[in-house]
């Protein structure tokens, strides 16, 4: 039976109260990132400070669901427009949000040289192993045998090569006395929230944050709700979830 | 708040790009965002050299993509900052100044062309007009000034920032290897010596600490007409500010016969060429668009009007040219072209075409 | 109008530029009008190199000219290249001791000089450029003596300073190269 | 006026420790919920969600209050409220 209710949905300060349901498809894993995103602003009271970018993609649905200071940009470049906030303004905290498309193909330059340079910001990383906006396409993180729409046979990673491990490739270059990496899962919005945790004190304290967040697209991936959960769980075993650099005195 | 360096009346022997180092200074430029690649660089070298005495801020990024990206988030920090590119660079850079289109960010560049297409060579051209004009996947609501001189780069450097923060559209200066790389004697000046007050910047991101709903700046539409609506606006807008920004430069055009129309450093060499002609007895002026996006069409086609003969010169096959004979349409002056793609136009280039004219008239 | 086209050209190394410099500065300090175009091409290094500069006492229009008053061929290839800068009113002024040819175009006049070959066996090989410079200076006949002198010692005054001797050294082949356009009769 | 919402509202869940609602203007019935939910107790509902898809409910009997519910539900549509 439905009632008319005055409390609302439980969201945090960093949410978007207006725009009520989000853009994002039904199931689709952005909702639980970003809502653990922002309840993390929330405890860390960045509220003030945090400047959120989307890039073009899935992403960009979330051009108005923070509560803060938003930019949307092209794919791939949301890395430079909040690093270009953030060397403007180096009070800010600077969050560049994408999908795996985003940063690891289109915007890899970025990625790759904003973690050498160790650039003040967080970015983000959805991996849902496809280009969900366009249609369900193989992106650089698809994994092997899995079909989409330009593998529909499958990745044959003879032809295509191997899936790209974000957090590794940018563990390996990242300075380790100014840089937190990690990957986390939507499996564990919890152990998710701790990790963002540590990726925004970060880059409160002046580093380079990059989080990888395994991430979920039953639309495109034509899953039902028991078999989205059985995909991530094999992606967990293929993409390793862990911290891969802590700067010292993070916590 | 950056030191500036001039404070009186200067005169200096400088190469263009330093001249524009030096104006982005005088503008009171926070910020430069900038990548490598020639003739442009010695504009970064220079704001790079001066960065101890101006207190002013430069990153490196790693393409043009990321200069232009990186600009735009600068801006919208709420920082006066601006890149510079060329050629291929620019290229690229159309990913960004598109957004900055849409977004009615008050981007400023200087576009210090080179040959194309391509990477053809480093050392000039004027065949990125059409590209500055109208790059990007859009309109080209865009401001564009075309230089002829140090002079010149230094007065429009500081009127770019102006305008760019006026009217919020993307702004241009655009130059070229030439003008980048030669050196000539310049006078710098304090802009507040000129009456010339700096528009004041502010953060869109950033800052705010509850003193304002936060800000979401999109450039996405989900509906054709929600676009159509946007863009309308944009254009009505940029017609309607267009002739206080139009500017163009005529020389002995009054009474000129064969009228020549050029831009940039090419109308420089235009102006030898009028004077050699007229000392030959031959009634030759020049129309030369500074403004090149938006073009000053009213006094372009009087002056059209009242010439016998055009002559449209270019370091570029015709890409000025394209953009006045849709402007003068309806118009029966003849015209021919004297087109030197990426190459240097001479005043006796100029001469001998004319010469040319006078003895054969152009028939189109 | 009184302007003066200068096309100098030689090897990448030879320090063409530098010597342009010191010229356009030295015409700069005197209160001449300007313009000077390094050649720039893909290459740091290497490659013909050409500096277009232009002296004059009113404001200059055209950057790059057609013709040059005084072309300077200092290598068989700058030959190759710039015979297309030379007219009938130009005077061309090429290094026999290093051009293995003679350039053939039509010119007002065309004068060997030997600046190498006096650098290596009377001054210095590095003081190549500044014997050249001196040629120019007399070949133009715009500029005063200590205009270059000052201009100089604006370039190369910290090296001066260092070492003395190379003051001497660079003035001695700066009016030896002067000479060889005196005796030339230009 | 105060703004109110459309909710599936379950009281005196968890012996009556926790009530739980469900707003039907933000469930899009993707379900997710239900594998999460360790009790397994919740089940599609009669009531539709914003995509006129089943919501989903919790059998009061067996629910905790335990909020793993709320907590992964990525459009914030459940609100489990302990008392």
């Amino acid at each position: 039976m439905i009632e008319m209710l005055e409390k609302g949905p439980r969201l945090a300060k960093a949410q978007n109260a207006e725009v009520g349901a989000s853009k994002f498809c039904p199931g689709c894993g952005h909702g639980m990132i970003l809502k653990t995103l922002a309840q993390t602003i929330d405890e860390l009271e960045l509220n003030d400070k945090a400047v959120f970018g989307c890039d073009i993609g899935c992403s960009l649905l979330s051009w108005n669901y923070m509560n803060v200071d938003t930019v949307q940009t092209h794919h791939g470049r949301t890395t430079p427009v909040i690093y270009g906030v953030t060397r403007a303004n180096p009070d800010l905290v600077g969050i560049a949000y994408m999908g795996d498309g985003g940063g690891l193909a289109i915007g890899s330059q970025h990625l790759v040289n904003a973690a050498v340079r160790s650039e003040n910001l967080l970015i983000i990383v959805a991996n849902n192993t496809n280009y969900g906006m366009t249609g369900g396409q193989m992106s650089p993180t698809t994994m092997p045998g899995q079909k989409t729409e330009t593998t529909p046979y499958g990745r044959d990673c003879d032809v295509t090569g191997r899936p790209a491990k974000g957090a590794e490739m940018v563990a390996s270059i990242a300075d380790p006395e100014k840089s937190f990496v990690a990957r986390a899962s939507v499996s564990n919005l919890r152990k998710l929230k701790a990790t963002f945790k540590k990726a925004l004190k970060n880059v409160d304290m002046g580093g380079f944050s990059f989080v990888e967040v395994l991430s979920v697209c039953p639309l495109n991936w034509r899953t039902n709700n028991v078999q989205t959960w059985d995909r991530l769980k094999t992606m967990e075993e293929f993409f390793e979830v862990k911290d891969f650099v802590q700067r010292e005195g993070l916590e | 708040m950056v030191k500036k360096l001039i404070t009186q009346d200067t005169r200096m022997f400088l190469t263009g790009n330093e001249v524009i180092a030096y104006a982005a200074n005088a503008a009171e430029a926070e910020f430069m965002y900038g990548y490598p690649i020639t003739p442009q660089n010695e504009i970064m070298h220079t704001w790079c050299k001066l960065l101890p005495k101006t207190e002013a801020g430069f990153l490196q990024t790693e393409d043009e993509i990321s200069a232009g990206f990186s600009t735009i988030g600068g801006i919208l920090a709420g920082k006066r900052a601006f890149t510079a590119t060329a050629g291929p660079g620019n290229v690229i850079m159309q990913d960004a100044q598109s957004m900055a289109e849409m977004m009615r960010i008050p981007f400023v560049c200087a576009v210090m062309q080179r040959g194309g297409p391509s990477t053809a060579t480093v050392i000039y051209a004027q065949q990125e007009t059409r590209l500055t004009c109208f790059g990007g996947n859009g309109e080209g609501f865009r401001i564009v000034y075309s230089t002829a001189g140090h002079q010149d780069l230094y007065d429009y450097m500081i009127k770019a920032f102006n305008t760019a923060w006026k009217y919020r559209f993307p702004t241009f200066m655009l130059a070229d290897g030439y003008q980048g790389k030669m050196r000539e004697p310049v006078t710098l000046y304090d802009p507040a010596s000129r009456g010339i007050k700096m528009v004041p910047v502010e953060a869109t991101l950033g800052g705010a600490n509850g003193s304002r709903p936060v800000n979401h700046v999109r450039n996405t539409f989900n509906l054709e007409e929600e676009l159509m609506e946007v863009l309308d606006k944009y254009q009505e807008e940029f017609d309607r500010i267009s002739p206080e920004i139009e500017e163009y430069l005529e020389y002995k055009a009054d009474d000129a016969e064969v009228l020549i129309i050029a831009h940039g450093i090419v109308a420089r060499s235009a102006m030898t060429a009028v004077d050699e002609l007229r000392a030959k007895g031959i009634k030759a002026g020049l129309f030369r668009p500074i403004t090149l996006r938006p073009l000053a069409v009213k006094p372009l086609r009087a002056a059209v009007a009242r010439a016998k003969q055009v002559l449209f010169t270019e370091s570029a096959n015709g890409q000025l040219a394209q953009m006045v004979l849709e402007k003068i349409y309806g118009l029966q002056t003849p015209y021919s072209t004297l087109f030197k793609m990426g190459v240097g136009v001479t005043g006796d280039d100029i001469v001998q075409k004319v010469e040319s004219m006078v003895k054969e008239p152009a028939t189109v | 109008m009184a302007r003066t086209r200068i096309v100098l050209a030689g090897e990448g190394g030879q320090g063409v530029q530098s010597i342009a410099k010191i010229l356009v500065e030295a015409g700069y300090e005197a209160g001449k009008e300007i313009l000077y175009i390094p050649n720039f091409g893909v290459e740091q290094r290497g490659g013909v190199s050409i500096a277009f500069c232009q002296i004059a006492d009113e404001k200059i229009g055209e950057p790059r000219f057609s013709k040059g008053d005084i072309v300077i061929m200092l290598s068989d290839r700058a030959i190759d290249r710039c015979c297309t800068y030379v007219n009938e009113n130009s005077t061309v002024i090429y290094d026999s001791s290093v051009c293995s040819k003679k350039p053939e175009c039509k010119a007002k006049n065309i004068i060997s000089v030997e600046a190498n070959k006096i650098a290596n066996e009377q001054l210095s090989a590095r003081v190549f450029n500044i014997i050249v410079l001196g040629v120019l200076l007399s070949a133009t006949n715009v500029l005063k003596l200590s205009d270059i002198k000052n201009a100089m010692e604006m370039a190369l005054g910290k090296k001066f300073d260092a070492k003395p001797e190379l003051r001497d050294l660079n003035y001695k082949a700066l009016e030896m190269g002067m000479g060889l356009i005196e005796k030339a009769g230009v | 006026m105060t703004k109110t919402h459309k909710a599936i509202k379950v009281e005196n869940v968890a012996k009556g420790k926790a009530d739980w609602h469900l707003y039907t203007d933000y469930c899009k019935g993707c379900g997710l919920c239900i594998v999460k939910c360790p009790k397994k107790c919740l089940n599609w509902s009669k009531e539709v969600g914003i995509y006129q898809t089943p919501a989903v409910e919790p059998n009061p009997e067996e629910c905790i209050g335990c909020g793993t519910c709320e907590l992964v539900c990525p459009d914030n549509a459940i609100r489990v409220e302990k008392k």
